[in-house]
């Protein structure tokens, strides 16, 4: 049996909005991290599937799910040398000591 | 009761249950490997659509790079990085508010929306196929944004080195 | 070469030369040799124009010129004048000359106060030789901005506040403007910015003529201190430097005027005739507020600036009558206001730079003190209160005469309500002659004061002369207006 | 007649080179040039007189009116213009005579009068303007002409009035007179506005075509500017400028203040006669009603005056009402037949000017003398100044309408043509009569009679009293006291002048016969008139004088302070105009038009700040925004879709 | 295979050569051959815009992913011109301590920033564009942390990477949804599935927000303030002209090419979010006191006014908005010009109560301040007044009267606060004014090329008349 594709669309969905969820709510810096993780992840799968599903004769999904998986990393990279950054300039990664500009 | 389906249950479980959990406990490392455990989800998923090869570099790629990264960041930061609880109650309640929405919205697009998704076929992708597809310079070939991806990487190195490093 | 360039060019040029000035003799230099030229230029134009209008040229418009500047967007730099423009013209070189040098001894940074000063001149230049929308309207705003800075920098108490409500208010109002030129050219089909084709073309539809009538009428009624859009004009003037008053009050305010007879009546004629009694009413208020509210002011400043509200009122209820005499009369208005005020303002500013204070409470005996301002103030007040030999007389005469030819009640009843301002005039000018020039000194300080310079003379004495020309002699200005207004005044009546 | 235009203009010269160069001169030099200017202007007026009524009348038996020039002023309109010109009339000559006859007196006597004052040159270069506006006034070609120089006699009068620039009152005054005249104007302008619209022109002879169809609007427009005359002639409740003006130099009151530019609203009223008798007869009543009334009003009020020169000025007001009324009474054009009032009121214009002149200049050599302008400071000054005391009681004589002096000519001929209009109004207009003679005589004893106030004051220096030695009362030098004899010689004189052969209400030689039952009265009313003021002033303290102060004690208080009049128009112009429409509509303009302006700028101000903290430097809230506001746009959208 | 294709796109090949060159430098310079680096830059990206210039003809590579067209490459040419100004500006803040070893550094991150750019104009497929932008944004962190012993750096740094990242997420699952929906990637393909349906809404949404993000566009903006604030001067005058020029051109080509179809949703949206964005912004400058803050919430401004160009979706749009951001980009660059002059010699952030009383000790910098302020406000005669009135126009000519109306409401809040600062400069009494010095040569080469642009660009109208030629939409 093939598994319906809206059931893999929502599940990419709940994941992508966990993801969100956590990136409202957590107060740490690798912990938001972590939910573009989820949200990105979810975006990957989306397009695995509409490839599989909608149009399986040209990899236009797959590449992009791929180059997604590289995009998601370096932007990972980049950020965690950022996140490193703020913990040597202010010795925490708590989103509440991000206070210097506002308003 | 199909068997993929049992599966894609199963691994739909662990992903929505890790993936809750990563975004809510308090233990960062908990939370690193929860979401290890939804990238693993994902790669399952990825097998069951047949391709092979984006399962193995979500494998490698997420998992084994970039959760390694986390962790070395977590362990570079120390004990500064254990998550405090969601503290503001209001901003947790709009985050939840704003993200169920959005959910809920999305879900019912998916399914009100007849998407062509008839087509699939279990037959997965061919490497040589692949290979031409990011090598050639045709339509459906991606070699352009694959150098584009190259130069990307290079400069988030540069980049991330030259913030990273000490002096 | 078109002489009407030249316009344009004298006080670029200027700009130039003044930034190169390395002192204050070269900057007054500079000054004087720019705007004697750019007067000699407009005497000059005036002659012609009126000999080649006797020699039997009848187009609306004459040294007509026309570059394509923004090709796609149908915007030329089209330039030439009418009998309006070039009395326009001739009062702001006399204003621009005898501003120079009322601001003879500006302290401190003589050399940019003269920049912006230029700069402003400039506009207003351009603002009366371009019969392109597009470039009138840049022009406007260029002759708007430097006031931010000549009064803000150069001005007295409250500046910032002013020059900033003034810029506001008058930037508001161009954003009004600037709604009701895009709806003029796309209402008109987009084909061309130039006000005489597209007056010829007269294809506006009625509806968005009743949209975008108001907003222009408005945009430049701001300018023209329409009420209830002319509280900056107290603040502003009373706040700006001696020169600028004059120049913002004797050609600025002019503009609206001008833009609201050339632009919004003569473009958008249908909604001109059908919304006309808004504005009438507006204005008439206007007309009889300013003066009221200038009977109670204790400084000397708000005194002329709402008698400005009042006089500049009368302009635009003249056009707003639509009759031949009565839109002369508001063209004559404008001259006679301009050279009036002006010459009001040089004398305030004269007499504040020696006692310091406006406040008619506190000043007493100026005549005995220092007879030449104190008689050039009585007599910019005559003019100002219309008597005859001076030139607010012909002026309000003309537009009283033309406003009552309008065969209908209503126009009759408002213009009976405009008149009596003729009374509250009075009343706000003896009050202040009365209460500052005559009687004794009382002021132990006031009685060192001396007597005006030889430059202030000079500024007073040439507006005196000018103002009294005009009063005298207005045959000639009255037909040079009167073509041009006639012009525009037939494509406004059909 | 083309000399005509040097009447006006040497004035005007005089007035350019006096108040642009008159700084420079020496007093002598600027008087000289003054006076010389305007006696040739009075010389060429005389001359002109003579050439227009010697030139005899054209076939209908009129005088022809003359246009030696005109030329368009200001072109309103492609039919309305207003002209400049000449017009000379009989009325205009009759006018430009009184005019230059009275200013050269003014200005020979001022030379004495004010010699040594600071602003001498000033003051004849004003007198040299008024002139001229005043000729130019007279001769105007129409209506227009004639409202642009009516205000430049206003704003002499102004500049006159407040000559002595640094008195209070006198500032005060002039305001005074300016703005009530003002205001008087505007409605004389309303009225011109009417006019020129319907009759399509501003001369004073409109087309037939537009007077026939006109209809009620001509009656109104005259009235509007009777209204304008009426405030330059002082009429009830106008006058009030009047009395304050005397404030100015007293030359000044006699020429402008009593001779000419009061008369000003007669004259208006004179010129537009034809159209008034011809189609608002009813205005013209409206004129002699109200004239009758400031008549009595003003000759009233003249009784309980303690100021010399405001008892003359409500006697000028009086007098001028007597014109008003004898124009008003007309009925028609004939002045055999209705028409007497008009010749009877320009006979009057022509000998009140003379005597009135006379009046106010005598009056003017006991100020000089006494240094007062309150009777109290006056009494027996017969004795110091003789020729003063003999012109000034020949004009008194004239005034009161004893004969054979000029004013009883010309009263009589007024009260004829009242008498003729409605008996009522005649005997009114005789009780007024007799009331003037009552109170100028009354001024006339107290000024000459009774006790002096300096051998009083003397006598308190010599006991001791007093510290300083009063100033010994003297004759004017002779600067002033010719122009007294030469007014006193025309005074008696004048009223044997034909005077209708000159000037009657159709243009037609009209011979004026006295009507001895109206004379015998009036003349009998005025002796009672004087011999009431004889019994109760010739010596202070009377018996009969205290009787009457004790029975009317209210009355006399309340004509002392004008009936209140001042008070009424202090009232309105303080207390309405600036306090509860000019104060609120300056304080509506700051506070709430400016206000909404300020309230608008604050608003955005504080929505600022409003919005500040939605920058709260948390990105996940920054996050939580841009997640709702695609929500948001989206279900937008899909609203819409 | 025809590999050949890739010298076909001689913009970014020009920018690899240069950025090639410029890495090897970075490599086997030292001591005082580093010293040559800055002018060594600066030459290279003279010759590189003019070597951008140089192929303006049209064509399309790699079966339909990329196209070069006059107008694309014009854009570019701006966009490499900006980087200039932006090199030029740096060269102070290159010189000094903290950065002077990571000179190379900079300059690589900058010019990955601008094939990003490049990508992005060209791209005409959703993959390439994503990398695009994913390009121009990373590298841009990096840039914004680049002064990483500074606090506000590295938060700028940090608050912008996590936007980014969060909006790239929103954009590639709109994109992803737009793949399901078409069924392709390619623009030319996509156009033929565009329906409007309400998954598609959603999906364009989603990937508006994204470029929205770039380009700074209320709601979507609040990371902008911050991330200027903190971010060194010369990559805030970089972020704020040059990635959100590409970001709206961008949007431009996409609306016109991919959503076409659904012209009356993406109206309405920018409608909404012009609105927002102006309305926002002006009200939070009026506040700002720290002037690189304020000039934040002028660009969302100025954002929404180049928006105003982009709603109609026509040729005479895409004229209005190229020449906008041209104009644009020499006033901001001006203005941080002169804050990042004035913060060099107070060694601290510049406070608008800093520039009190300038004239008296800077008049020449002042006065080229002004006009830049004017110009951003729109005052003729200086260009932003062409500008403006030409983006009116064009918003006007598709039919948006209320929306050009509000926008010129909002011109005069924007103009109260522009004057607030001439005001400080002029007219506010100051103690201790900000004390007379002489410029970088390099800024000040920066200045003379942006006055210069400020003054002429608008009076000499072949500028604009030669975009118009080259300008194409729907």
């Amino acid at each position: 049996m093939i598994i319906p594709a809206e059931y893999l669309l929502i599940l990419s969905a709940v994941l992508f909005f966990i993801g969100v969820f956590g990136f409202f709510t957590r107060r740490n810096l690798v912990s938001l991290l972590i939910s573009t993780e989820l949200m990105l992840n979810a975006v990957d799968i989306n397009f695995a599937v509409f490839n599989a599903y909608c149009q399986p004769q040209h990899l236009e999904g797959y590449i992009f799910s791929l180059f997604g998986i590289g995009v998601a990393a370096a932007e990972t990279a980049v950020a965690i040398a950022i996140i490193i950054n703020v913990y040597r300039n202010i010795h925490s990664i708590h989103i509440k000591k991000l206070k210097n500009l506002k308003h | 009761m199909d068997i993929n389906m049992i599966i894609f249950a199963g691994l739909a479980i662990v992903m929505i249950v890790s993936a809750l959990f990563a975004v809510t406990s308090s233990k960062i490392m908990r939370a690193t490997t929860l979401l290890l455990f939804v990238l693993f989800g994902t790669a399952g998923l990825y097998f069951m659509l047949h391709y092979n090869f984006l399962g193995a570099v979500q494998i490698t790629v997420y998992a084994g790079g970039i959760v390694v990264l986390f962790i070395f960041a977590i362990l570079l930061i120390g004990k500064g990085s254990v998550d405090v609880t969601q503290t503001s109650i209001r901003r947790y309640l709009a985050g939840m508010a704003t993200a169920l929405t959005g959910m809920a919205l999305t879900i019912y697009l998916i399914l009100n929306t007849g998407f062509a998704s008839d087509k699939f076929t279990a037959s997965g992708v061919e490497m040589k196929e692949l290979g031409m597809a990011l090598m050639g310079t045709d339509k459906f070939n991606y070699i352009l944004p694959f150098e584009a991806m190259s130069i990307l990487l290079l400069a988030c190195t540069v980049g991330a080195i030259m913030i990273a490093r000490k002096k | 070469m078109n002489i009407l360039l030249l316009f344009v060019i004298i006080p670029a040029v200027m700009l130039l030369a003044l930034w190169g000035s390395r002192n204050l003799r070269q900057t007054r230099a500079v000054m004087v040799a720019g705007s004697t030229l750019l007067l000699a230029l407009s005497v000059y134009l005036t002659v012609d124009f009126i000999s080649m209008r006797s020699a039997g040229e009848s187009a609306p418009m004459l040294y007509t010129a026309s570059w394509s500047w923004y090709e796609p967007l149908n915007i030329c730099l089209s330039i030439g004048v009418d009998g309006i423009s070039v009395a326009m013209l001739l009062l702001s070189s006399i204003i621009v000359f005898t501003g120079t040098f009322a601001s003879w001894r500006l302290k401190p940074m003589t050399k940019e106060f003269f920049l912006w000063y230029t700069l402003l001149s400039a506009g207003v230049y351009g603002f009366f030789i371009s019969t392109d929308l597009f470039t009138m309207f840049m022009f406007y705003e260029t002759a708007l901005i430097p006031m931010y800075l000549l009064i803000g920098v150069w001005g007295s108490g409250r500046k910032e506040y002013s020059a900033m409500k003034l810029t506001l208010m008058l930037m508001g109002g161009s954003a009004f403007l600037l709604m009701g030129i895009l709806g003029i050219y796309f209402g008109s089909g987009a084909t061309t910015m130039d006000i005489n084709e597209i007056a010829a073309l007269n294809n506006i539809p009625a509806e968005m003529q009743y949209i975008f009538f108001p907003l222009t009428f408005i945009g430049f009624g701001v300018l023209g201190a329409l009420f209830p859009f002319h509280t900056w004009s107290p603040d502003g003037h009373a706040c700006a430097p001696t020169s600028v008053s004059m120049l913002h009050a004797g050609v600025l305010m002019k503009l609206g005027g001008y833009g609201c007879f050339r632009i919004a009546m003569y473009l958008l004629p249908q909604a001109a005739n059908d919304l006309a009694w808004i504005f009438i009413i507006l204005t008439t208020i206007s007309v009889v507020y300013g003066a009221l509210s200038a009977i109670s002011q204790t400084d000397l400043k708000y005194i002329n600036a709402y008698s400005s509200v009042s006089h500049c009122g009368l302009v635009l209820f003249a056009i707003l009558m639509m009759t031949r005499t009565a839109c002369t009369g508001a063209i004559l208005q404008m001259l006679s206001h301009g050279l009036m005020t002006a010459l009001f303002f040089a004398l305030i500013g004269m007499i504040y730079g020696r006692t310091h204070t406006r406040d008619i409470r506190q000043m007493r005996g100026l005549m005995k003190i220092m007879p030449f301002l104190a008689v050039g103030y009585v007599i910019a007040g005559l003019a100002n209160l219309g008597l005859p030999g001076f030139s607010g007389f012909i002026a309000e005469m003309t537009v009283f005469v033309g406003a009552f030819s309008v065969n209908d009640t209503f126009h009759r009843v408002v213009t009976v309500i405009a008149c009596t301002s003729i009374v509250i005039t009075a009343v706000y000018i003896l009050r202040v002659v009365g209460r500052i020039l005559y009687g004794e000194p009382e002021n132990e300080e006031h009685k060192k004061l001396t007597d005006a310079t030889w430059d202030e003379r000079f500024t007073v004495i040439c507006l005196v002369i000018c103002v009294a020309a005009l009063g005298i002699a207005p045959m000639w200005v009255s037909d040079l207006i009167g073509t041009g207004v006639g012009d525009v005044l037939s494509n406004i009546i059909e | 007649m083309e000399h005509t235009i040097l009447i006006l203009a040497l004035p005007l010269l005089s007035f350019l080179l006096l108040g642009l160069l008159g700084n420079r001169m020496p007093h002598r030099l600027a008087g000289a040039l003054g006076t010389l200017s305007l006696a040739a202007a009075t010389a060429l007026s005389y001359w002109t007189a003579a050439e227009y009524f010697l030139a005899g009348r054209t076939a209908d038996g009129t005088f022809a009116e003359l246009m030696p020039y005109n030329m368009t002023w200001l072109p309103l309109g492609d039919t309305l213009s207003i002209d400049m010109g000449i017009l000379l009339s009989p009325i205009s000559v009759m006018m430009l005579i009184v005019i230059t006859t009275v200013s050269l007196m003014v200005h020979i006597y001022s030379l004495g009068y004010m010699k040594g004052e600071r602003g001498f040159q000033r003051y004849y270069a004003f007198l040299s303007l008024f002139t001229f506006s005043m000729l130019g006034l007279v001769v105007a070609t129409n209506i227009f002409q004639m409202y642009v120089f009516w205000e430049l006699v206003g704003v002499s009068s102004y500049l006159l009035i407040g000559f002595y620039y640094t008195k209070p009152e006198a500032i005060a005054a002039s305001k005074k007179a300016f703005i009530v005249t003002r205001f008087a104007d505007l409605f004389f302008l309303i009225g011109i506005l009417i006019y020129g619209y319907y009759m399509g022109t501003y001369s004073f002879t409109p087309p037939m075509t537009e007077l026939m169809t006109a209809g009620a609007v001509l009656p109104a427009a005259l009235l509007l500017m009777f209204i304008g005359g009426a405030g330059k002639s002082a009429m009830f409740p106008l006058h009030i400028w009047l009395p304050d003006a005397m404030e100015g130099p007293t030359p000044v009151s006699a020429l402008i203040h009593a001779a000419t530019m009061v008369v000003a609203g007669v004259y208006l009223v004179a010129r537009m006669f034809p159209l008034f008798i011809g189609y608002a007869p009813e205005v013209l009543h409206i004129i002699a009603y109200a004239g009758a009334f400031t008549a009595l009003y003003a000759a009233i009020v003249a009784c309980a005056q303690t100021d010399i020169k405001r008892v003359l000025a409500f006697s000028t007001i009086s007098q001028i009402a007597f014109m008003m009324v004898s124009l008003g009474v007309c009925t028609g054009s004939d002045p055999h037949e209705g028409g007497l009032g008009y010749m009877a009121s320009m006979f009057h214009l022509f000998t009140h000017a003379m005597f009135k002149g006379l009046l106010f200049l005598g009056a003017g050599a006991i100020i000089h003398a006494v240094h007062s302008n309150e009777k109290s400071h006056m009494g027996g000054l017969r004795k110091y100044m003789p020729v003063t005391h003999i012109t000034f009681l020949i004009a008194c004589l004239a005034i009161a309408g004893i004969p054979p002096f000029s004013g009883f000519f010309s009263k009589d001929e007024i009260l004829v043509a009242c008498y003729s209009f409605s008996p009522l109004m005649g005997m009114f207009m005789s009780f007024v009569a007799a009331l003037t003679a009552f109170y100028m005589f009354r001024l006339y004893y107290l000024i000459f009679w009774g006790k002096s106030h300096y051998e009083e004051q003397l006598a308190l220096y010599r006991s001791g009293e007093c510290s300083h030695e009063p100033h010994k009362p003297h004759e004017a030098p002779w600067s002033m006291t010719l122009p007294l004899i030469i007014l006193a010689a025309v005074t008696c004189a004048a009223g044997f002048i034909p005077f209708g052969e000159f000037v009657s209400s159709n243009g037609e030689a009209y011979t004026i016969h006295i009507d001895t039952t109206v004379a015998t009265t009036s003349v009998l009313l005025a002796l009672a008139g004087i011999v009431l003021a004889t019994i109760m002033y010739i010596r202070d303290g009377s018996r009969v004088t205290r009787i009457v102060n004790w029975a009317l004690h209210g009355p006399i208080v309340a004509a002392y302070h004008r009936f209140y009049m001042d008070e009424v128009w202090l009232f309105v112009t303080k207390k309405i105009i600036f306090n509860c429409i000019s104060r609120p509509i300056a304080w509506f303009d700051r506070k709430v038009v400016d206000g909404s302006l300020d309230l608008l700028a604050k608003a955005v101000q504080s929505a600022g700040t409003l919005v500040r903290p939605w920058q709260s430097g948390n990105i996940q809230t920054y996050c939580i925004w841009f997640l709702s506001g695609i929500l948001i746009i989206i279900l937008v959208l899909l609203y819409m879709a | 295979m025809n590999y050949i294709q890739f010298f076909d796109m001689r913009p970014e090949v020009a920018l690899l050569a240069v950025y090639l060159i410029l890495f090897m430098y970075d490599l086997v310079s030292a001591g005082r051959y580093r010293r040559l680096f800055h002018p060594l830059a600066c030459m290279l990206a003279t010759a590189m815009v003019a070597v951008t210039l140089s192929d303006r003809s049209t064509f399309t590579l790699f079966g339909g992913m990329y196209e070069s067209n006059a107008m694309i490459v014009f854009m570019k040419a701006v966009l490499a011109f900006g980087s200039l100004l932006a090199i030029l500006q740096a060269h102070k803040w290159l010189r000094s301590e903290h950065t002077f070893y990571k000179q190379g550094e900079f300059y690589i991150l900058l010019l990955s920033t601008l094939v990003g750019m490049y990508f992005m104009l060209s791209a005409r497929h959703f993959l390439l564009l994503f990398i695009g932008i994913e390009l121009a944004s990373l590298p841009l962190a990096c840039l914004v942390a680049f002064d990483k012993y500074r606090h506000n750096s590295a938060e700028a740094g940090i608050k912008y990477i996590l936007t980014s990242m969060f909006s790239s997420a929103m954009m590639l699952y709109g994109i992803s949804f737009l793949y399901g929906t078409t069924g392709s990637l390619y623009f030319t393909d996509m156009v033929q599935h565009i329906t409007g349906a309400p998954m598609q809404i959603f999906a364009f949404v989603m990937f508006f927000a994204g470029l929205g993000f770039k380009i700074s566009l209320v709601p979507f903006h609040l990371w902008t303030a911050d991330s200027y604030q903190g971010a060194p001067t010369t990559v805030t005058a970089y972020l704020s002209v040059i990635s959100k020029g590409a970001a709206v051109f961008t949007l431009f080509i996409v609306l016109i090419k991919v959503f076409a179809p659904m012209i009356e949703e993406w109206q309405t949206v920018i409608y909404i979010t012009i609105v927002a964005s102006i309305t926002i912004a002006n009200l939070m400058a009026i506040k700002q006191h720290f002037l690189k803050r304020f000039m934040a919430f002028s660009s969302i401004s100025q954002a929404g006014y180049i928006m105003l160009a982009v709603i109609g979706g026509q040729a005479d749009g895409m004229t209005a908005m190229v020449f906008y951001l041209v104009v644009y980009m020499v006033a901001n660059m001006a203005v941080f010009a002169v804050i990042e002059s004035i913060e060099w010699k107070i060694r601290g952030a510049v406070r608008r109560e800093t520039c009190n009383g300038l004239y008296r000790t800077n008049p020449k910098l002042t006065l080229v301040m002004t006009l830049a302020l004017f110009s951003l406000a729109g005052i003729p005669p200086f260009a932003g007044f062409f500008s403006k009135f030409f983006v009116f126009m064009s918003a006007f000519s598709a039919g948006f009267c209320v929306l050009v109306f509000i926008a010129l409401i909002n011109t005069v809040i924007s103009l109260y606060y522009y004057l607030l600062i001439v005001k400080a400069m002029y007219m506010m009494p100051n103690e201790e004014p900000v004390p007379a010095f002489k410029c970088d040569p390099y800024i000040r080469i920066e200045l003379i090329l942006c006055v210069a642009g400020i003054i002429l660009l608008g009076v000499c109208s072949f500028v604009y008349s030669g975009i118009d030629s080259i300008s194409f939409g729907m």
